[in-house]
């Protein structure tokens, strides 16, 4: 089956991030497609190339990266969200794009199931 | 459907919000939404009139994280994160009242 | 891909303006989705009721007063706007608060119509 | 001491947790807590109630661009950015009641 | 210029571990204020009292365990803890189920003591 | 008299920040002191110079650079926080600096009032 994500905070402040990563490595593990992850409002700083968390914690920018990597994933940065925020081209992580919001509109027609983690 | 609810129910008014408005299907909470299928919590009775109408479910790692894991109610079932992927597969529409 | 695809959205309002951004974005994602040629539902409930309500004049705060796109949602052929009567009331509103047209429906309606839904995005 | 409240009442517990411990004193509405002093807000009676105890007051800027200033409840006072300033002054601890 | 003055500082904690950062934060606040040699109190009311809940296991949700940090604050003289009875009775928790000792409270008695600090954080 | 401020939460997400902004306003017109503004949680956020709100919205981060030129603000930014959410001297927008909690703390010793915003 074919998933879109939607993640509406940003690291570390609230858990949907976690808990969306865990729900994405999940269905990647039952064999199910994320057809796109949507970083949208303060969601969009988890694309932050910047972030540096103390070393007994996890690194969500991080293991997002490595996620996409991994298993070929389209992250997507709302562009209107993210100059908002101060997240531009120069320090975004590996792995994700910034693009503009048609990109959630297109991923909620394509999959057959978007979910939504925020706060 | 699938509702999906993330907030401690003393705190906020995504549960009750979700309770008032759905009809039938699952309920599934997450986060700090666990502590609501909680033995003695004040909101614990409204899972339990809400089980009448539909499918009740927790995710186990956040009722371990939070150290509550021997005080979930009866009749709620408890899941991991791959029970929650079965959960929206299994439902054509998902909502996560936020 | 998505070529000819129509879905049936809901974009779901449940929180005030100005306390969060999630209105004002919730709002920038209902005027994309309405280049796609979908099928567009708005709910408006809880705090979200809101939103919509007439005089807001933001100038104190030195925020942006968005609540005029709400008017100029028709031009978009957005004209799905679904607000839940139980909210209204617990907030002392009646529809003539309003800025736009709406359905007034009862939590009940409201739970049906989601049912029907293939996508719900909740703000 | 000086309470200050920004959550909607009909949303966070904020407001309620605020009114169940403070001992008198002020508390001063702001951001989407403005709504809890207006007229048919669920919430306006335990304003009222409040107010045989303690002060109320309400940041008018946040009313005004809610929409809400002509609905205000009687009895609590609408002040802007500098009476919240003379507020704090006043009062020698305050309290965000996040 | 700080230099000899001790004032009553006192952290209000009134939100569940992990579901936001907050408890974390906060807890990051008062080691460091033990530093100052200030007179700190910590409450914990409404589901701030769910961060001193026994039997925290996080390895689930892939995130770190702070409640036994808890348990190490009176070797910074933190020993000024104090929790609201009506939040326990709401939680169904009890002073057995936590994993530090405690000073229950009433709602009254905790807005009094509050009355009597300088500085009050609200986390 | 001496304010202390604190601010727990990023710009545009929640209005915490608009707020404490207008109140800082008002302190100074009125004669006080602001001894610090303490920035925790997401509230690093609000330094990040690469922020870039749409043109017809308030810039929140530029907004505080003036005023702490025009009032010699002490504009502290928590280190710990700032380091998990990507905030660095690289990103860190003019007037504001980073330093440790005891900044905190010793605002609250030292300002008259201290004042939190946050959500």
């Amino acid at each position: 089956m074919k998933f879109a994500i939607l993640i509406n905070e940003g690291p570390y402040q609230h858990q949907a991030t976690d808990t969306a990563f865990l729900f994405c490595k999940a269905a990647l593990a039952k064999g199910h497609e994320i057809r796109r992850v949507f970083f949208y409002h303060d969601g969009v700083n988890n694309s932050s190339s910047l972030t540096e968390p103390p070393q007994d914690d996890r690194n969500i920018v991080q293991r997002w990266s490595k996620l996409a990597e991994e298993h070929k994933l389209d992250l997507v940065v709302c562009v209107a969200a993210a100059l908002r925020r101060g997240i531009k081209d120069e320090n975004l992580a590996p792995g994700f794009r910034i693009s503009g919001l048609g990109q959630l509109v297109e991923a909620g027609i394509e999959a057959d199931r978007l979910v939504t983690f925020g706060d | 459907m699938l509702h999906i609810v993330n907030k401690s129910p003393l705190e906020r008014n995504a549960l009750e919000s979700c309770l008032r408005v759905a009809q039938g299907g699952a309920l599934l909470l997450t986060e700090d939404a666990v502590y609501a299928a909680t033995r003695g919590n004040a909101a614990a009775e409204k899972i339990t009139a809400a089980m009448a109408g539909m499918k009740v479910y927790v995710l186990g790692p956040d009722l371990d994280a939070r150290g509550m894991t021997d005080r979930l109610i009866e009749g709620v079932t408890s899941v991991g994160y791959d029970g929650f992927v079965d959960l929206v597969a299994e439902y054509p529409t998902n909502q996560s009242w936020l | 891909m998505s070529e000819g695809t129509v879905k049936k959205f809901m974009f779901v309002n449940r929180k005030a303006p100005y306390g969060t951004i999630y209105a004002l974005e919730s709002l920038e994602v209902v005027l994309i989705s309405a280049a796609f040629d979908q099928d567009v539902s708005l709910v408006f409930m809880d705090d979200g009721v809101f939103q919509l309500k007439k005089g807001q004049q933001t100038k104190g705060i030195e925020n942006k007063n968005f609540s005029p796109t709400y008017r100029a949602l028709d031009g978009y052929d957005i004209e799905k706007l679904y607000v839940e009567q139980e909210s209204l009331d617990a907030r002392g509103l009646t529809e003539d608060d309003l800025l736009v047209d709406v359905t007034v429906m009862s939590k009940a309606e409201m739970g049906k119509l989601m049912e029907t839904m293939d996508v719900v995005l909740s703000f």
